[in-house]
């Protein structure tokens, strides 16, 4: 009965032409095309009628000069104008001027003091400050503190703070710094694991806070500086919050953010942006720009775009390929900040076949890491040594330098001298018993940004599998138990943790205490026995001494295989601020105080 | 669309490059080697676009898949059955479908690190409430109808009237529905891709854009790694729901009576 | 009226909303509590290598997560009654306070643009049916099919691509712009996320409306008043849109609730900060209970959507009306 | 002067399945308060004749031929003289009476919007409905005024769907199978309503039901597959019926032995040579296969047919 009455059902729609339906969609696109033909008209710079653009001391001289052949000689006018003129003045005389737009990718990057559920302040702060603040020569610069001793034993701490105000006009004083650490504490604070080692701190004055530890720790300086480091609060405010937990300093009124940095809390509006404006009475000499704006753009392509066309100054952590493409975009320059953040290949010593450190020895020849280093756009190879030598300077053994270089040939030698495998005629490693040799790689699934460690694998896999004849297979495994995957795992890729590798006291990643293990499953008895002599060693040369024999013993046993340290790309706008690239931060990507102490405001000749 | 389901079966043959694999430098441009360049991974996009048609294709129409055949089952079984069991399944589906979708999803996705199949059987699942609810609605109009009495008169069983009677009477709405399905479930699965929720190791649409999206490539003006992945998808979409379209009005049953009242053809 | 429509059906779709949001609230639980791999793992990666194991079990004790199960899911159970939905993890703020700002973001951009939405998709609809078979009807129909054959967040690209970076007429995200820039309301603002949104949801809307108004035409009392001369405005107005609105009302209605679902696209691109980009942040940091917040609201949302429409429905149809006394 | 005059109309409607030719060359006249009654089964183009005369049809619908009211051919008047001609002189009492009526509007609604539309002032319109109501036979024309469409029987409906095409007071109505559906007294008091209502009106009564035309109406019209086939008064009709089909729906009425007319009516696209009824006749002839009979007038106004009245 149905069938009948189909045939009867005519409908219009079948009446229209498939050809009208293109129609529409051309007509459509059509709509979009003439706007992506125009130019891009969005590159003027929004902002300067609240007096962005500046000069430079340069140009601010060379003014002066024409300004003055004009009046006294009676040549040709000054190119500068009024305007230009006064903000070239506000840089010379070191006048906070202009604004500097950042972006921010989440919510949880805006400068808020959230530290009970976060990692505590960073130490990018601008806001707040610690006591002290870890240099690229591998010193420490005063921050609040003004200087600092340690007893003999390094288990007595005494830092003199400087004379320096709470932005809300109070005195900081050693009461502020005893608060901080006895809250941490108290609350049970995320943070409080920093300052396990510390058994009390007491303030015999206002200005000199003491802490006194239970453990001699001779780099409890950069303890307090980073990963992730401690913010002193202010005790007059922070002593009323009950529960940091559900504290929220945007809704706090008058005692929004008060920290004792170089800029000051201005305004914000939450999920939006957030404002800082320069404290002048800031204990340091204050910043040259007047504000500091923090930005949130969750989205990548939204970032770029911004940056393109002026809404933001500045865009850091981008990736190679758009650093390679935004290098020819007019206005734009991008700088590496060469970091302290790296890779390695990692050995699990205890299951085989990396249990046979010659095994581990004949693979470090098979790094090719020039080519690794080449993939991945921003990174530099590291040679075989367990500190970075850009962060930890002389405390490197010159021995181990170029101790493991690029060689397959070397790889074959050792292979070939070894017990447990052969090397046939095409130079291809197998077991003795003519087995391939088998290696399952972990990949930490999306957890990696970009996925360099999938990149750096690539490029070595190549090398074993076609020159070493091994079977090399990668395994993507989810984030969440990618730890415990590493843990079962003979070989695995690692990402470096930044500032890991900067000081000796890093070198306590191999050690194996009686009760834990290690990451690296390494056990060397002499190597413990070296770290134990250097946890108790406060002197800065035998130090040295006993880190120069454990990376010797490192080096002989190779737990693991460093492969390269990567930067962080920032681009900027040459046409608004100068001076980003005069100090390079040591973490916490651009979002540092002494970045923002140097950055001056550019004129736009353009304009 | 045909040549769509073409492509996806022969990607394998057509494909220059495996698509997981390096075969040039990063962010070649266009040429010989490489149709459509490489990605910032240096793998080649051509063969990414191509093997990717096919999770793509396998997720909207699997999903699909499974939406119509459960809805269908479950619509047919509450409809004719009626009495309590449909008062339990219509009950259970009202509850049910107050349940968010994307929302359920996006969380699943991240919990259960999903394969592609389990993905696509709990969006089906999902789907298949609302399938249900319009199949329902058809069947009970059908019940009334005098075939089906016809049918129970003659003392046949409920289970062959319901095969032999009222599936068919259902199918187009099923198809119509199907089409609909796979290309909503197919823009749903390349969304999540595109959030960065999908597989990982399986290529598809989705995961392209995400990595034109998050790698920069849309804001810095590559088309050649943008547009091919973002006009794929919009094209089988497209194309998809004109099928959809046009077919509707010939399948289901709703415009019916525009012209049936003057013929009254019984 | 309400009196009129009878309290059980109200209160029989009331306790079905309810039990709906009970099954949901356990379903959520027990699934991503069940599930492998919890906020603990997570954080343990943030922290490295660092933290002791009494720092985490403080944290987990804190957090209520050493409980039993059962223990935690009554815990959570009376917590969600009385309005305490627990803390974020990431935020560290209570969820129910944290969505309820957000929601009021989306709110701004999902009511105007399911409004305009609704409003666009009925007149076009109506109109493309009522002119069934024409060139304009044509025309809309494939123009809108192609619409809607487009993800969201294709349009969204396009649209910041074009009049935000291209013409650079409107701002480029968020609802403010940083005080003393260029003086952009909060119109200009929403803008563009709201168009997008729109724009996606219209094409639904529209082909409902489109099928409605084709059946409505086809009905006997169309041409009943055609045949008594009434003139075609007056039968488009009195007669065909009324009768062919109301199927498609409740859809909207829903549709407008799924919507919220949509923007987690939207708000992601346009950097509004609203639930869909709440959401798309606790996805990104495995944030448990700002999920289970987040899910629950979208529950909650739907399931008033649907109690509006049921509510709605016997109030301008008869039929219905009748029907629910007649129960 | 006859009041309408339809002279050779064809419809034909363009489908996939090829053209239906729904009407095929109908000639009739209709008098002034003359009560035809148009018979024949389901999809002989009985309505679609009714629809055609008012104009009612699909835009796609082809009309050929002439209708004549009054002497103006409907065929070539303006949507604006159409309309004015619907409801005030032509009025058309639809099929399925429930679905005729607007669901959402309560009947009261709807026949003071009618009202309206026939010139009625608001306060004539609110006064004249009671008294049109009771005049289709409501004893209580309040409450029926009330109701919404969906809480009235099908014997109600029907009678307010002829008071609002009473609404206008038409000079032609068209009763497009009013009994349709309903019990056997409500099918006699619609009836007798209908003679009622037309007492000073011509009808065109459309029907499968042959006692009821033969109640109301003076001449029938007998369709089949889309042409008349008989035409002549009642009582002719009745006693001498021509056509073999006449003959044969008359012997299918319970009162005259039941007996159906064997096979089906053909598929108005494909519609086989020779007459249409051939292949159903019991008397056919060779002729019948071959060649398409004209309409032969047998006097009196009888008209048939059929080869065997040549």
């Amino acid at each position: 009965m149905n069938l009948k009455s189909f045939k009867f059902r005519i409908l219009k729609e079948n009446s229209l032409q498939p050809v009208r339906s293109w129609f529409c969609l051309l007509f459509i696109l059509g709509l979009f095309l003439p706007a992506c033909i125009l130019p891009a008209g969005a590159s003027v710079i929004p902002g300067d009628s609240s007096g962005d653009t500046c000069v430079s001391d340069e140009e601010l001289a060379s003014s002066i000069l024409s300004y003055m052949e004009y009046s006294y000689l009676g040549k040709e006018e000054p190119h500068l104008s009024a305007e230009e003129l006064s903000l070239a003045a506000h840089n010379f005389r070191h006048i906070p001027y202009g604004r500097v737009v950042i972006p921010v990718s989440s919510e949880g990057d805006f400068i808020t003091p959230n530290i009970w559920y976060k990692m505590g302040v960073p130490t990018g702060s601008l806001i707040y400050e610690g006591l002290v603040t870890r240099n690229r020569d591998g010193n420490y610069d005063s921050w609040l503190a003004e200087s600092w001793n340690s007893s003999k034993d390094a288990k007595v701490w005494t830092f003199r703070l400087k004379e320096a105000k709470w932005q809300d006009g109070e005195p900081v004083s050693s009461e502020d710094v005893k608060f901080t650490h006895d809250y941490l504490k108290d609350k049970k604070l995320k943070l409080a694991f920093v300052l396990n080692s510390v058994e009390r701190v007491e303030c015999p004055d206002a200005r000199t806070a003491i802490f006194y530890l239970e453990n001699p720790d001779p780099t409890f300086p950069d303890r307090l500086s980073h990963s992730p480091g401690i913010a002193i609060f202010p005790k007059h405010i922070w002593e009323n919050v009950e529960n940091p937990a559900s504290y929220d300093e945007y809704a706090s009124g008058d005692t929004h953010f008060i920290g004792s940095g170089p800029f000051r809390y201005k305004a914000a509006e939450r999920g939006q942006y957030f404002l800082l404006e320069a404290n002048e009475a800031y204990h340091g000499d204050s910043p040259y720009v007047k504000e500091v704006a923090l930005k949130l753009i969750p989205d990548a392509s939204s970032r770029l775009f911004a940056l393109q066309s002026g809404e933001i100054d500045v865009l850091p952590e981008i990736t190679p390929v758009e650093a390679e493409k935004l290098k020819g975009k007019d206005n734009i320059k991008v700088y590496n900040i060469p970091d302290a953040t790296g890779y390695e290949i990692a050995f699990n010593c205890e299951l085989f076949p990396t249990n046979d450190p010659l095994f581990r020895q004949a693979l470090s020849h098979a790094v090719n890491r020039e080519n690794a280093s080449n993939t991945l756009g921003n990174a530099e190879p590291t040679e075989t040594v367990f500190l970075l030598p850009d962060l930890a300077h002389d405390f490197v053994n010159p021995d181990c330098i170029r101790k493991y270089d690029y060689d397959i040939e070397k790889t074959r030698a050792i292979f070939k001298a070894s017990d447990n495998f052969s090397v046939d005629s095409d130079g291809k490693v197998r077991y003795k018993n003519g087995d391939q040799i088998h290696l399952k790689i972990p990949l930490g699934g999306k957890a990696h940004m970009n996925r360099a460690d999938e990149k750096i694998l690539n490029a070595i896999k190549m090398d074993w599998e076609d020159k070493l004849g091994f079977d090399v297979e990668f395994e993507v495994v989810p984030k969440d138990i990618y730890l415990e995957e590493i843990g079962e795992s003979p070989i695995f890729i690692d990402g470096m943790p930044g500032t890991m590798h900067d000081d000796v006291e890093d070198l306590n990643n191999f050690y194996r205490s009686p009760a834990g293990s290690n990451y690296y499953h390494y056990d060397n008895p002499k190597y413990n026995r070296l770290m134990e002599e250097l946890k108790n060693t406060t002197d800065r040369d035998k130090r040295k001494e006993i880190g120069y024999r454990m990376q010797a013993v490192l080096a002989e046993d190779v737990p693991t295989i460093p492969v390269c340290s990567t930067g962080t790309l920032v681009a900027y706008r040459t046409d608004r601020f100068t001076g980003w690239e005069s100090v390079m931060p040591l973490q916490a990507g651009i979002l540092d105080k002494k970045v923002f102490l140097n950055i001056k405001p550019v004129s736009s000749q353009a304009s | 669309m045909l040549l769509y389901l073409l492509v996806a079966l022969l990607a394998s043959w057509l494909a220059p490059y495996d698509p997981l694999e390096i075969s040039g430098s990063p962010c070649e441009s266009p040429g010989p080697d490489h149709l459509f360049g490489t990605n910032d991974f240096g793998q080649d996009l051509f063969s990414m676009l191509l093997l990717g048609s096919r999770a793509t294709l396998l997720f909207g129409f699997l999903g699909a898949c499974i939406s119509a055949g459960l809805g269908t089952g479950l619509g047919v079984f509450s409809g004719f059955l009626g009495g309590r069991t449909d008062r339990v399944i219509s009950g259970t589906l009202d509850v049910l479908m107050t349940i968010p979708q994307l929302p359920l999803l996006l969380v699943l996705s991240i919990y259960l690190r999903p394969g592609l199949y389990l993905l696509c059987g709990v969006m089906g699942l999902l789907g298949s409430l609302t399938q249900a609810r319009i199949i329902r609605a058809k069947v009970l109009s059908l019940s009334t109808e005098n075939f089906v009495y016809a049918a129970k008169g003659l003392g046949l069983s409920d289970f062959h009237i319901m095969f032999r009677y009222i599936l068919p009477s259902v199918f187009p709405l099923t198809f119509v529905k199907f089409l609909f399905g796979a290309q909503h479930y197919m823009l749903l699965g390349v969304g999540l891709s595109f959030l960065g929720l999908g597989d990982p190791e399986i290529v598809d649409w989705g995961q392209m854009l995400h990595q034109v999206y998050s790698g920069g490539g849309f804001a810095l003006g590559l088309w050649n790694w943008f547009l091919p992945p973002c006009f794929a998808m919009v094209g089988l979409s497209f194309s998809l729901s004109l099928l959809g379209y046009s077919l509707e009005p010939w399948l289901s049953p709703q415009l019916r009576h525009e012209k049936q009242a003057f013929f009254e053809c019984d | 009226m309400v009196l009129e429509i009878g309290n059980r059906y109200i209160l029989r779709r009331f306790f079905s909303g309810l039990l709906a949001f009970l099954l949901s609230i356990t379903l959520t639980f027990f699934l991503l509590r069940s599930l492998p791999g919890d906020y603990m793992t997570d954080l343990l990666l943030e922290i490295g290598r660092y933290a002791p194991p009494e720092l985490v079990a403080s944290f987990k004790h804190e957090v209520g997560l050493d409980l039993p199960l059962p223990e935690q899911y009554l815990l959570y159970l009376t917590g969600i009654l009385k309005g305490n939905w627990g803390h974020s993890f990431e935020y560290g703020l209570p969820v129910f306070s944290l969505i309820r700002e957000k929601l009021y973001w989306t709110l701004v951009l999902l009511l105007p643009s399911s409004l305009l939405s609704a409003g666009l998709g009925m007149g076009f609809g109506a109109y493309s049916g009522w002119k069934n078979g024409s060139k304009t009807d044509a025309f809309l129909l494939h123009s809108l099919v192609f619409v809607g054959a487009v993800p969201s967040y294709c349009w969204g690209f396009a649209g910041l691509f074009i009049f935000s970076f291209r013409l650079g007429l409107l701002p480029f995200g968020g609802y403010v712009s940083l005080p003393g820039t260029e003086p952009a309301g909060l119109f200009r603002h929403a803008l563009l996320p709201v168009l997008t949104l729109t724009l996606c949801s219209v094409p639904g809307i529209y082909y409902l409306m489109r099928n409605s108004m084709l059946d409505t035409l086809g009905e006997d009392y169309i041409l009943a008043a055609r045949a008594r001369g009434f003139s075609e405005s007056r039968i488009l107005f009195q007669h065909a849109l009324p009768n062919s609105i109301l199927p498609v009302l409740t859809m909207t209605s829903l549709h407008c609730a799924h919507m919220l679902a949509g923007s987690v696209f939207i708000e992601t691109i346009f950097a509004w900060p609203g639930l869909g980009l709440l959401t798309y942040s606790a996805l990104e940091t495995h944030d448990l209970p700002l999920l289970q917040g987040i899910f629950l609201v979208d529950t909650l949302l739907i399931i008033i959507a649907n109690l509006t429409a049921d509510l709605l429905y016997p109030l301008i149809d008869p039929r219905i009306r009748s029907r629910i006394r007649g129960e | 002067m006859e009041l309408i005059e339809i002279k050779s109309l064809k419809v034909t409607f363009p489908t996939e399945a090829g053209l239906v030719r729904s009407v095929d060359c109908v000639d009739l006249q209709l008098g002034a308060r003359e009560k035809l009654g148009l018979i024949g089964e389901t999809g002989s183009g009985k309505s679609v004749l009714a629809h055609a005369t008012l104009r009612l049809l699909q835009p796609d619908a082809l009309c050929e031929g002439e209708i004549l009211y009054q002497g103006r051919n409907l065929l070539d008047c303006t949507p604006t003289e159409l309309r004015r001609l619907r409801g005030r002189e032509l009025a058309l009492i639809p099929q399925n009476p429930s679905r005729a009526l607007n669901p959402l509007q309560t009947v009261g609604k709807q026949l003071f919007e009618t009202l309206r539309q026939a010139g009625y002032s608001k306060k004539e319109a609110v006064a004249k409905m009671p008294e049109l109501l009771r005049s289709v036979g409501a004893i209580d024309p309040d409450s029926w005024a009330k109701a919404y469409p969906h809480e009235c029987s099908g014997g109600m409906c029907e009678r307010i769907v002829i008071a609002l095409s009473l609404a206008f007071s038409p000079s032609l109505l068209l009763a497009d199978e009013p009994t349709k559906g309903l019990d056997s007294l409500n099918r006699a008091r619609i009836i007798t309503l209908l003679g009622e209502v037309t007492e000073n009106r011509a009808l065109l009564f459309i029907t499968h039901d042959l006692e009821a035309a033969a109640l109301l109406c003076t001449r029938l019209a007998l369709m089949y597959a889309g042409e008349l086939v008989e035409l002549g008064d009642k009582a002719a009709v009745f006693e001498n019926p021509l056509h073999p089909y006449t003959r044969g729906l008359l012997f299918a009425l319970p009162a005259r032995g039941m007996q159906p007319i064997p096979g089906r009516s053909p598929p108005l696209t494909a519609l086989p040579d020779g007459c249409r009824f051939h292949s159903r006749c019991p008397e056919a002839i060779a002729r019948c296969r071959s060649q398409h009979p004209p309409l032969f007038d047998t006097g009196n106004g009888h008209f048939c047919r059929c080869w065997l009245y040549v």
